[in-house]
């Protein structure tokens, strides 16, 4: 395999194939949990952390799994980080954990962590599996920062709890309504961004 | 079949070495966890009396098919506070709440738990503070929702009408509880009052 | 009375899943499978009908294994582990009969039996239900109210979808970017469901 | 007779109605027009394979002579409009549009008749087949414009039996008055024409389905089918297009042609009025088909006049006996204003089924560009075959061609109802026109 | 003679060619939507009249938010700026005849802008467009300012009039607080459903005088035909029949059908919104369906759900199954059963 800098793998969970915006996987919470910032970056913590430990522990047993059974055991490791973090978020960040419990749970199915545990860890070794983990854990955690700055300000006027504007310019955002708005504005606004700026394709690959 | 033997080992490996992590971090996290959540009831509670040294669970109430309970407040010997667990049907879920009175049946405070009426609408029963604010010092009889501004009864949210009653309901089916257990002479005088 | 009760709960449970909770316009759930096969409604209809089964079937399964040895044994901390073991299995298995015994049903609905375990929910099902502490009738309730919400969402969104493929829709917002703002707006006109059901 | 007031009624359901204009020309009695010095007669005037010709170049001809014959069933042989010399075999305009092959007579002046044309007095007593070989022999071709071969139409095969023969007396086209003027001026030719279909086709009832508003055509036809048993004239509804066969049949006799059908389906066979009347002089003055009734009209031209015109003669010479264009003239149309074709120059010649030429002025002539279609659903309204021509249109435009058929592209017979009402002005008709190719093109490949 | 001849092609003037038919109708988009705004302006005129200077300014705002997002948007998308066909103007107006008089003027700004930019110009404009951009302008603002765009004046009835007075509406007052209540402000109910006739009572600018909005929905279905009966009549039936059997508080039948066809947003909404060629299905048999379900949905919400007026969420959620109603219901072509009956 043909050597590729540690910052390439890094920065391609950010921006080339960032798994929001770009490979569009794991689009619940992006909507779900980002109707504030605070809520969306402790998300965004979480599947870094599980994204991160998935791929280092998948890389560090890749010789040691047959092939056949690959899908399950990933699957097993997975549930086991999601425990973890579960488990830890439940007992030290409770005012959080009573509001997206069931989303930190919801990690376990996102695709996108079983992409790249398949996509990449299964094929690298651990250093660029962990980098490679982290990148894709931090561009989802942006993403969803980025959403959830947009929601919270233009919603409820304020950030990361801090009352800004002291008025509430548009309630809607913070509604499921809102999320879907600022996910396709933001997605559209970004694309063109792309299409203008870098002249990329300006295209979201769509689902699943 | 050697195939076999190592997958299947490969896969219970995993399986133990897994299975150690999840239960090693579950009793690491388990008592921090069943503590936070312990004080988490206990500092609601002692919000509601302040003054009081002990809350203690005395007894249990329904609202239809879902269960709540109530507490005596004690400063010393002395009870200064009755607090009851109540909810009432708002917009869209049931507002939780702890009420508060004193001995003499009187609202001592309101507070609400856990709710998912809408962001903005209905969730003004917290961020409007005057709202929650009125119920001290009211009793039962003054437990009305009304939609214009009013000292003597409960002024509802303009937005929020249906959340506004959710809180004043449930209040008031707590407050009605207490009288009947702790009020003696106390008239539950329901006529007149709407519901 | 209380037998009336709980028939009661049950139907609104259903309903609540099914319109006012809706796992897509409500719940943000399902968002991945939900964009990805609305594209045209031949597999939307597909993934409706093998979701509904899957999701009824493994929240049963799922509902038995929680109250007879998750709750018994205290392991409800293992719930997302035994969960997504459950439904995996399950789908595995039903892959697998499918594929014997039903050729041509499998021929239709296999496809999406595959992407359903990388799929909230699916597993935000059975956590639902354990969280709720609901029996078996409530569970299968929110299971099928789920299906059918979720039947609904993925067939309104292909049949508006297809009828988008001839409007001239800006090149940024091709794609997801229009998928996203109309799923808002769906969500916006189904809040006249709101308020209808207190859970 | 059992002609009702009631079935004034009659009509189809869809339909539009646009300003008929017919008062320009429904008053004037159609006159001769002049011989011309030079005839063209193109080797295609109907639907099927081109004829070949049967002169040579220097050739003399004389009027009602052979010069193409056809080369198939589905064909019909195109006769000299008068005696003279070809001068040309070669490709010529052709109101259709593109250059067609066709035998240019350079005229003698004397208008001689070929010999040998057989009278048939008592034609009543020949046998179908007979009767069919005359038709076929005078070129005759449906003049209502389709110029599908009539003895083909006549040929229906043993499993369609037909039981009744409709007279398309409609002429539902704006501004058009030749079938108008037929009806008045040769209304026993057109009943003897339809005797002779009945007869070849072995039926007992006929009718003449006509326009309520020409109640003059009406009461002449009603007069000349007096005493003939089993013969009814029919008014039905003034609205375009009753004259499409399938919604004529449907408001005279009342069935319903299977889509993708035709009307010998259900046991009917519809021809113009026109070609009734050239049937009739066919079998019983052995004349081929060499001249028609044409409306010159519209607010482009000077003196709009009904002719009976040579096929072959130019378009720029009916125009100049119509007085000329006036100043504003812009649009020279084939036909009506519905279903005509505009042309390039008017050097293209009467053919068979030239029924009227149209010349607008500019002010007529809309030429806003279309824009979105607002899904006002006037056109699912107006098309009388109960299409959606928006949604075929929506995918039409993105070539999306299977899809259109999907929405029955296929039984489109584009009238332009739906374009005449679109508000958003979209030319449905050109893209119908267009996919129907391109599926075609497909098909075949 | 051949000279002749050519020396009279050279006089033909440049003929226009072009493809059939070679005469169109009358009617252009613009007309429609000109004509539809003009059968709005007895509504308009007559919310002037109750509220006051306040209505003209709510009416501007919006026309000409939504005239100026929809060019704006379109320079920007570099297509061709199409203000003049009207849609934006009846967008517009529409929405600001669905806003209380109280709300401040940048509430319907933004439903314009949302209505204009985000349901109509990002799905591709005039005729693409998915929902009912008035509608949707308005839900956005609802759920954004509820308070604001939930308080209503009593009618002042002087152009100049500004000290109002908040009221609930007819519909808020009976979702609330029950029939007597309702009946304590109107009296009777003959009183009350002349009233409601008129248009002397609270609510948006523009729903409140039925008599003006049946004035225009007469001009529309009659005169000119620009709508038919299939949706309004469907949907305003179904919203009558099923108040009536489910509205009231004595059981089945007892519910004040007329009281709920003539209050809300009932007549505005079934008349010139539900009737938008865009948004709804477009076979006559799919119409009848949707207003039928429109109703149903109305009354759904206004009897349970949490929120007294259900024509604007009905007639949303209708739009979203419109596309599937086209899908599904198609013309009947001509002769299309025949063949069945053939084979
Ligand atoms: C989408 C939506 C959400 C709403 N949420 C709430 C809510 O959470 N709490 C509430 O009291 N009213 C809510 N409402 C408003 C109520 O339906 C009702 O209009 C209001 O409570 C009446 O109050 P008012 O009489 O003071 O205007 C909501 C309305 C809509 C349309
Ligand atoms: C839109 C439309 C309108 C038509 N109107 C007439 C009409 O008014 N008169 C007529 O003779 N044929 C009309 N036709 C042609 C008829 O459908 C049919 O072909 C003709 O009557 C058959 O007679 P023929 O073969 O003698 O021409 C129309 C066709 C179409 C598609
Ligand atoms: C108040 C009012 C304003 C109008 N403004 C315009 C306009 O700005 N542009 C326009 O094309 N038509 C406008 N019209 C409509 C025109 O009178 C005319 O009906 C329309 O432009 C049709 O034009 P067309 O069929 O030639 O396209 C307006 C009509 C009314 C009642
Ligand atoms: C009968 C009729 C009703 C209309 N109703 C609305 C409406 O309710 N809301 C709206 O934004 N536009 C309406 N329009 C205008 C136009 O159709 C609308 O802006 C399109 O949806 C934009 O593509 C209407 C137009 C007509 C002809
Ligand atoms: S377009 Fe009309 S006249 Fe021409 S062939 Fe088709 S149906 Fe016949
Ligand atoms: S389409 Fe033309 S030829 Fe046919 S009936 Fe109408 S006017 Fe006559
Ligand atoms: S008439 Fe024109 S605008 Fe109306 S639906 Fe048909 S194609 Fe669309
Ligand atoms: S041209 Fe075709 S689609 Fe249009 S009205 Fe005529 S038959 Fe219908
Ligand atoms: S994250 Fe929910 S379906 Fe993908």
């Amino acid at each position: 395999m043909k050597k590729v800098s540690y910052w390439a793998i890094f920065k391609n969970g950010l921006f080339g194939e960032n798994p929001v915006f770009r490979l569009a996987l794991s689009l619940c919470p992006a909507v779900a949990v980002t109707s504030g910032v605070k809520n969306g970056f402790l998300m965004g913590v979480a599947v870094f952390f599980v994204m991160t430990m998935v791929n280092v522990t998948v890389s560090l047993i890749r010789s040691f799994i047959s092939p056949k059974v690959r899908i399950p055991a990933y699957m097993f490791i997975i549930a086991t980080w999601v425990t973890v973090t579960d488990l830890v978020m439940g007992a030290y960040a409770r005012d959080v954990y009573k509001e997206m419990g069931l989303y930190i749970m919801l990690i376990v199915a996102f695709a996108i962590v079983l992409s790249r545990a398949e996509v990449f860890a299964s094929k690298n070794k651990l250093i660029p599996s962990m980098i490679d983990g982290m990148g894709m854990g931090l561009g989802f955690l942006l993403a969803l920062v980025l959403i959830g700055i947009t929601r919270e300000f233009l919603g409820k006027g304020s950030l990361w709890g801090y009352d800004i504007l002291h008025t509430r310019p548009l309630l809607i955002m913070v509604l499921p309504t809102g999320g879907f708005f600022a996910m396709g504005l933001l997605m559209g606004f970004l694309n063109w961004i792309d299409r203008k700026v870098f002249g990329g394709t300006g295209a979201s690959s769509g689902g699943h | 079949m050697k195939e076999m033997l190592k997958i299947t080992l490969s896969l219970v490996a995993i399986f133990v070495v897994a299975g150690m992590i999840m239960v090693g971090v579950f009793y690491v996290t388990s008592p921090v966890r069943f503590k936070a959540e312990k004080k988490e009831k206990e500092e609601a509670l002692k919000k509601m009396a302040p003054e009081a040294d002990v809350i203690t669970e005395v007894g249990k109430w329904n609202i239809g098919r879902k269960h709540y309970d109530y507490h005596e407040a004690k400063s010393g010997r002395r009870i200064v506070a009755y607090i009851a667990t109540t909810a009432g049907k708002g917009y869209s879920s049931y507002v939780k709440m702890l009420v508060s009175v004193d001995r003499d049946i009187r609202v001592k405070g309101v507070q609400v738990l856990d709710h998912a009426e809408t962001p903005g609408l209905g969730d003004q029963i917290i961020e409007e503070e005057w709202f929650l604010e009125q119920f001290k010092g009211k009793e039962f009889s003054q437990l009305a929702l009304l939609k214009k501004p009013t000292k003597e009864n409960i002024q509802a949210i303009s937005g929020a009408t249906i959340s506004s009653r959710a809180v004043t309901n449930g209040v008031k089916d707590a407050v009605q509880m207490l009288i009947e257990r702790y009020g003696g002479g106390i008239k539950v005088a329901t006529h007149g009052v709407k519901k | 009375m209380e037998g009336s009760g709980l028939w009661e709960h049950v139907l609104t449970i259903f309903i609540a899943s099914a319109l006012i909770n809706n796992f897509v316009f409500a719940r943000y759930l399902g968002l991945c499978i939900f964009f990805g096969v609305t594209k045209r409604m031949e597999t939307a209809v597909g993934m409706s009908i093998t979701f509904t089964a899957v999701m009824v079937i493994s929240s049963v399964l799922s509902w038995v294994v929680y109250k007879y040895i998750m709750v018994p044994y205290h392991l409800e901390y293992l719930k997302i582990v035994i969960f997504i073991g459950i439904v995996a299995a399950f789908v595995q298995a039903a892959d697998t009969i499918m594929k014997k015994k039903t050729p041509a049903l499998y021929y239709k609905l296999g496809i999406y039996l595959a992407l359903i375990v990388t799929n909230c929910i699916i597993i935000a099902v059975p956590l639902i239900n354990a969280g709720e502490e609901y029996g078996l009738f409530e569970s299968i309730a929110l299971a099928f109210g789920s299906g059918v919400g979720f039947s609904l969402a993925l067939i309104i969104m292909a049949s508006i979808r297809e009828k988008l493929d001839l409007a001239d829709v800006p090149k940024s917002f091709q794609g997801l970017p229009i998928a996203f703002v109309l799923t808002g707006l769906i969500a916006l006109a189904f809040l006249g469901f709101s308020g209808m059901i207190t859970l | 007779m059992e002609v009702t007031t009631i079935k004034a009624q009659a009509t189809f359901s869809g339909g539009v109605h646009p300003a008929y204009n017919k008062e320009l020309t429904a008053h004037k009695p159609a006159v001769t027009a002049a011989l011309p010095t030079r005839i063209i007669i193109p080797l295609s005037q109907h639907i099927g394979a081109p004829d070949k010709p049967l002169v040579v170049i220097g050739q003399e001809v004389k009027k009602g002579e052979k010069v193409g014959e056809g080369t198939g069933f589905v064909s019909a042989p195109v006769h000299a409009s008068t005696s003279g010399k070809v001068t040309a075999i070669g490709n010529f305009p052709h109101p259709l549009g593109m250059d067609v092959a066709s035998v240019v007579i350079e005229s003698d002046g004397k208008d001689e008749w070929v010999s040998g044309l057989k009278e048939t007095p008592d034609y009543a007593m020949l046998s179908p087949d007979e009767l069919k070989k005359m038709v076929s022999e005078a070129g005759i071709v449906g003049m209502g414009g389709a110029t599908f071969p009539t003895h083909v139409k006549l040929s229906p095969p043993k499993e369609k039996p037909i039981d009744a023969v409709v007279l398309n007396g409609a002429e539902c086209e704006p501004y058009l008055t030749a079938d108008h003027r037929i009806m008045l001026e040769r209304p026993t030719e057109i009943v003897e024409g339809l005797k002779i279909l009945m007869q070849i086709l072995g039926v007992k009832k006929g009718y003449i389905g006509i326009e309520a508003n020409k109640p003059d055509a009406i009461e002449a036809m009603q007069k000349a089918v007096a005493g003939s048993p089993g013969i009814a004239v029919l008014p039905v509804k003034v609205k375009y297009p009753q004259g499409a066969e399938k919604m004529l049949i449907k408001a005279v006799v009342n069935r319903t042609v299977p889509a993708g059908g035709l009307p010998m389906d259900i046991g009917v066979v519809v021809q113009n009025v026109g070609t009734a009347e050239a049937v009739y002089n066919a079998v019983r003055f052995g004349r081929p088909l060499i001249e028609r009734y044409v409306t010159v009209t519209g607010r482009g031209v000077k003196e709009p006049k009904n002719f009976i015109a040579r096929i072959g003669t130019p378009y720029s010479q009916l125009v100049e006996e119509a007085g000329g264009f006036t100043d504003s003239a812009a649009k020279v149309i084939s036909g009506g204003p519905m279903m005509g074709i505009s042309q390039y120059s008017l050097d293209v010649p009467v053919i068979k089924g030239t029924s009227g030429i149209l010349v607008l002025p500019l002010a007529e002539v809309s030429v806003k560009p279309y824009g979105p279609c607002i899904r006002c659903a006037r056109c699912i309204d107006a098309c009388p075959m109960k299409l959606q021509p928006s949604v075929i249109g929506l995918f039409i435009e993105k070539e999306r061609y299977e899809d259109a058929k999907d929405y029955n592209l296929l039984d489109c017979f584009e009238c332009g109802s739906c374009t005449f009402v679109c508000p958003a002005n979209r030319p449905m008709v050109q893209w119908v026109k267009k996919a129907k190719k391109e599926l075609a093109k497909k098909k075949s490949q | 003679m051949e000279g002749a001849v050519k020396e009279q092609q050279q006089a033909q003037p440049q003929l226009i060619v072009s493809v059939g038919p070679h005469m169109r109708s009358s009617e252009s988009t613009a007309t429609i939507m000109w004509t539809v705004s003009g059968a709005l302006m007895p509504a308009a005129l007559m919310g002037v009249y109750y509220f006051g200077f306040r209505a003209v300014a709510i009416i501007l705002v919006s026309i000409v938010t939504a005239i100026l997002s929809e060019a704006l948007t379109q320079m920007a998308l570099r297509k061709p700026v199409t203000v003049s066909d009207g849609s934006a103007f009846l967008t517009g107006l529409l929405i600001a005849l669905n806003v209380p008089s109280s709300v401040p003027l940048y509430i319907p700004a933004v439903g314009s802008f949302v209505a204009i930019v985000i349901t109509k110009q990002l799905f591709g404009g005039l005729g693409f467009n998915i929902f009912n951009p008035a509608l949707i302008g308005r839900a956005f603002i609802l759920i954004s300012f509820p308070k604001q765009m939930t308080t209503y004046y009593k009618p002042v009835m002087n152009v100049t009039g500004m000290d109002a007075v908040t009221t609930a509406t007819p519909l808020g007052l009976l979702k609330e607080d029950g029939l007597a209540a309702l009946l304590e402000v109107f009296h009777t109910k003959a009183e009350l459903y002349q009233h409601l006739f008129v248009g002397n009572r609270a609510g948006s600018l523009g729903e409140t005088s039925i008599a003006a909005l049946l004035l225009g929905a007469f001009f529309l279905l009659f005169i000119k035909r620009y709508i038919t009966w299939h949706i309004p009549i469907s949907f305003i039936a179904t919203v009558g029949l099923l108040t009536w059997l489910f509205g009231g508080t004595e059981g089945l039948l007892s519910g004040d059908a007329i009281f709920h066809m003539l209050s809300g947003g009932l007549i505005l909404g079934a008349f010139f919104m539900a009737t938008d060629y865009v948004t709804g299905p477009s076979v006559r048999s799919a119409q009848v369906i949707f207003g039928i379900c429109a109703g149903a949905l109305t009354a759904l919400i206004r009897l349970k759900g949490g929120y007294p007026e259900g024509v604007m969420f009905a007639i949303l959620l209708m739009n979203c199954f419109a596309p599937l109603l086209d899908r599904r219901v198609r013309s009947r072509v001509f002769g299309k059963i025949a063949v069945k009956e053939l084979k």
